[in-house]
């Protein structure tokens, strides 16, 4: 992918998140939202790595992340709306998109509760030896449970192609890094389960695609399983629900200075009118998303039970 | 007699737990610094230090099983789970030690831990983290489940909770914090009993926590038609106290089971099957249950309501136990 | 027609199934080069090799979740959880990813996972490896909960479980794997269907996994008596098929519920309920419940044998019903 | 403790064990039996390294430490007979020995399930400033289990005074060490948590107390949780069940060869006749227990239902 292009990728994702806190605030978008804006340049490099039958699964974090693996805003934004046309039906909202088309395993709101899940579709993949990749994106604060410990192992143990990236933005909620883990030095924790790990600038998404590019080779090319930490920030509260009272405003300002738009614009040298046209793209794009999500219909209440079991099982059958 | 919301009520029974005893603390995720998901616990904090008011990493079942470990250590611990779904991570600590011990130490050790989580749907927050799995966890013996559905109970549970002896999980319903109320001042509350929170010669309408307004609003619009309800709040989901809820059903021979939790296996299984060995004879009508729909909560507004029991269900509910169906 | 034991049979199935579709696998703890704890697997990594029978380390939670995983990728995984127990470490999984994946994904993916575990009391293993949490289970929508009470089913659930879109568990009653039986040939298991093991007009006996065996010693005693027991085989706990059941009740106008879970919000409850729900007027006395007593585990053998149900709590619970009460 | 009481202890655990294997194929004893035949000299270092009022956490292969605690033979043998006298009234059996008096937690058949509980005994010690030490012991296998990630950085972050010791005898039932960690270097682990960690030969009973009688020192003196390797291996099956079809009979004798008690009776210079005196004192204690087993009573099945809840709660009350 080119720098063009990445620069329009954390854009857009940039821009459409912005729209749904506006949706937010106007009771068009409602539940948990966590937003991704600041960390863009993660999930934008990492997935410029990926091939199209690679594997992603992510957080309840993870607009940018359906959006950079090619999810429609339209079937993103209709789904936060709670639209039958959204990617999910509506049923999962913010925090659960899924796309089975592009395997983007979503949308887990169980924090670390989507590394196995991406052990298993890289097994999968070993056991029917398909050259894929699984990418596993969450939040350092999943590295405390259990169920990022057991993953790991399982992974190395196995040597199974999967790429487990660290979004360490520093805090988890409320929780920093420091408050949460004995060792903060994270590729450390990688390496105790002799798992090759590095630490890349999150805020740098040429670096992220550099580093991911490494990584997914290396997985991909049959060296196991790699740890990736993309070291990052959030601007914004940790949901709409958080008065922030654990960070000053002088380290968000600090970091803010080093918002991965920025960076790549001043390294990019974007002409004003071609910049205004890709805003004006986008901004076309998101606007047509948020009318496609006013006007689709809700789903029928009747419907309500369905896929609860399988349409084919006979199960389903019987409870219908 | 002031008027407080349920989430007030539920942080002053916790503050004045920490005030009153120094071997009362407090764990689970960012209650401290972040002052609580749902704001319980702001404020805490600043008042009782870092050591009272313990912020915890994302490790469910290590801080649940510190606070087994703490209590049998000689502390009070109170510790708190986000929600109701993230409790699954600390199931093997809860049900195969903090219920077993006791028994399984032949009376050695007991362990007084008070767990707190929030649980139920409402708030469009999808099948992660709406669940009403408080009737479930009341399968297990060796703990007690209980259930504020009133800031009055939020308040005053919390002293009986530290009390008593052994585990108890109280469940706070998401969908009550915002809600107001009289704080009365009961002192601790009986957890022993169930509530007659309305009474009524037609029918027994038997519920509890989050779906204790949906009953009452449903009493109301009976009573317009001349039905009259009395309604129960179980409070306590194990042990239940099945003696208050027979005893009204013997009078009023009828009774509705309104229950947010999946209907297969719910506590409102358990209530029919009671009244079906204590007061058969006694029904004019069979049992009937209003309870959650068996799905995963969908996050659309529209569907996640038609999966919980609203008071238009409740009132058809009973309508369909006074024709005896 | 051959004599085999069911820990046979169990094994013949997951061997079958090994042979005719590479999808299928099966991973746990020990199972292979140990041979399983129960030696149920013995022989099978010889056979078919460490790939497809993958030894895992201890992490319940990260095996399933991968088999979870696995299913998602297009493999047919059968998971082995050593005991019920420690299916606990397990359950975040389990319920809010395998049952509620395909809901919350608007029905993009289904998880067509197996997981096998042993349940139950009786070998005086204690209050950790000891419990029956099949009918808790059966509470989760999204999963079907499956327990085989014969050798036939032993072997025969496993090709249906297999071919389920959807995730299945298998409970298998640790008192029965020395038992032998005749194995029939009567192919997969229609696990949409009880199934009725013994006819009877007198009294409806309802029952699944370890404790049928109980059920029809009970019902040759009562025999003898004159008292014609039907005896009814759930098989499949979640979806129940209240329809065999409540047909029973309708003809025998009694029913016994036999569990060996603990009694409240048991799966014996929920039969309760709907009887009561659906043949509430038919019934000539109270739906009864034998089930087992709410208390860890005990180890000793006359205390184990006390808290579970026996043939003779059986006989006196239908005897109970039959004078109504 | 001195060399002298070291061996009797060793001597003491082996022979009550090897009584214990005789009466399960006597159907005496029942259940799951894990005996700790050739790792004695593990509880053995470390018990010698603790003040009355520390705790222990074990798990089910626990008659050892049970013995080494303090806890009488009749009672842990009058438990295994499922007799009222037994510490657990008959309850627990072999994996669930427990001694409030004695601060021994147990007997905890949930693999790492123990672990948690210790951080919170040690929890309440660092609360409530006493002196004390948790000690829990737990096998290799258990490292893979997300409570045991869990429990360290808990323990670590809250620099809470728990020494951690790894039994570690190679298997985690017929699960080579090799096949259940990636990383089978242990104190690596540990380190991975910033917690100061070092392996010890758990064969040599001098050695272990040694490095345990540091470890516990550093603990007590405020240097936060310490981890423990104590290198071992198990002589028998691991449980009564075990074909044992997963390891060599010549690595099994090649270990014999380190027997600990052969060990510390090669160092030490115990006449023929002393070694008898013991011997016979050990075995006179055993066949008490036995027949104070033998002699005891049932437990009233009318009893079943107590400490289900505390005898004060209002609970048991209404439930009896
Ligand atoms: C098992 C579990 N526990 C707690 C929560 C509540 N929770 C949601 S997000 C979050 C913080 C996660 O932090 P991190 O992993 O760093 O991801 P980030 O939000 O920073 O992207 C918490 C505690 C949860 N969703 N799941
Ligand atoms: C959570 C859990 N999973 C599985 C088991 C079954 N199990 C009992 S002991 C054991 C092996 C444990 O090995 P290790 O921790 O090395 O201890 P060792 O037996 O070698 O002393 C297993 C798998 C269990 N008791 N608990
Ligand atoms: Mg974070
Ligand atoms: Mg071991």
């Amino acid at each position: 992918m080119n720098e063009r292009e990445l620069l329009r990728q954390m854009l857009r994702v940039r821009r459409f998140e912005e729209r749904c806190v506006e949706l937010y605030t106007q009771t068009k978008v409602r539940g948990f939202l966590h937003v991704y804006i600041g960390e863009e340049a993660v999930a934008t490099g990492v997935m410029a790595a990926l091939n199209d039958d690679d594997s992603v699964v992510a957080t309840y974090r993870e607009h940018g992340h359906a959006l950079l693996r090619g999810m429609s805003a339209r079937s993103v934004m209709a789904e936060m709306y709670g639209k039958l046309t959204g990617c999910s039906r509506g049923r999962g909202g913010s925090m659960h998109l899924f796309d089975k088309d592009l395997n983007f395993y979503g949308g887990n709101a169980i924090v670390g509760g989507g590394l196995p899940t991406a052990v298993g579709l890289a097994l999968a993949d070993k056991m029917q030896k398909r050259d894929r990749v699984t990418v596993c994106f969450f939040g350092e604060g999943a590295m405390a449970e259990g169920e990022f410990h057991e993953s790991m192992n399982l992974a190395e143990l196995w040597q199974l192609p999967v790429l487990f990236v660290c979004e360490n933005n520093l805090y988890a909620m409320g929780t920093a890094l420091r408050r949460s883990e004995s060792e903060t030095n994270l590729p450390m924790k990688a390496a105790s389960y002799e798992m090759p790990a590095w630490s890349v600038d999150g805020m740098d998404v040429l670096a992220v695609a550099d580093s991911a590019r490494r990584a997914v080779d290396a997985v991909r090319g049959g060296g196991g399983p790699h740890f990736l930490e993309a070291r990052t920030y959030r601007f914004r509260a940790h949901s709409m629900f958080d008065p922030e009272r654990y960070r000053d405003k002088a380290e968000v300002e600090q970091w803010r200075e080093r918002d991965p738009i920025d960076l790549l614009l001043a390294k990019l040298e974007v002409p004003d009118d071609e910049l205004a046209a890709l805003e004006e793209e986008i901004r076309v794009e998101v606007e047509d998303a948020v009318d496609f999500a006013e006007n689709s219909p809700d789903e029928d209440v009747a419907d309500l039970m369905t896929f609860v079991y399988s349409p084919s099982s006979t199960v389903a059958g019987r409870l219908s | 007699m002031t008027t407080i919301s349920y989430r007030e009520a539920v942080r002053e029974g916790i503050r004045a737990a920490l005030a009153q005893d120094d071997r009362v603390f407090i764990m689970g995720e960012d209650i401290g610094e972040y002052g609580g998901c749902y704001a319980v616990t702001m404020g805490l904090l600043e008042e009782f230090g870092p050591e009272r008011v313990r912020d915890t990493p994302l490790s469910e079942s290590a801080f649940v099983g510190a606070g087994i470990g703490a209590a049998l250590g000689g502390m009070l611990p109170i510790v708190e789970i986000m929600t109701v779904n993230f409790s699954l991570l600390a199931l093997d600590q809860i049900v195969n030690t903090a219920a077993a011990l006791q028994h399984m130490s032949g009376g050695q050790f007991n362990v007084p831990l008070v767990i707190r989580m929030t649980t139920g749907a409402g708030r469009q927050l999808a099948a992660q983290h709406s669940h009403s799995f408080d009737g479930w966890y009341a399968h297990i013996p060796g703990i007690r489940v209980v259930a504020p559905a009133t800031v009055t109970d939020a308040r005053w549970m919390m002293p009986t909770a530290l009390a008593d002896p052994d585990p108890v999980l109280i469940f706070e319903h998401g969908g009550l914090y915002n809600a107001s109320g009289d704080l009365e001042d009961i002192g601790p509350v009986d957890l022993d009993h169930a509530a007659v929170r309305r009474e009524g010669g037609d029918v027994t309408l038997i519920t509890y926590g989050g779906t204790l307004p949906t009953a009452m609003s449903a009493a109301d619009t009976l009573a317009a038609d001349g039905i009259e309800a009395e309604v129960i709040d179980l409070r306590t989901l194990r042990p239940l106290d099945d003696a208050t809820f027979v005893d009204s059903v013997r009078r009023t021979h009828r009774a509705v089971v309104v229950d947010e939790g999946w209907r297969s296996g719910s506590i409102s299984a358990e209530v029919s099957a009671r009244i079906m060995e204590q007061a058969f004879y006694e029904l004019d009508a069979p049992v009937g249950r209003v309870a959650g729909k068996e799905v995963p909560t969908p996050y659309a507004r529209h569907m996640e309501q038609a999966a919980i029991p609203g008071v238009d269900d409740v009132v058809a509910g009973v309508r369909a136990a006074m024709r005896g169906e």
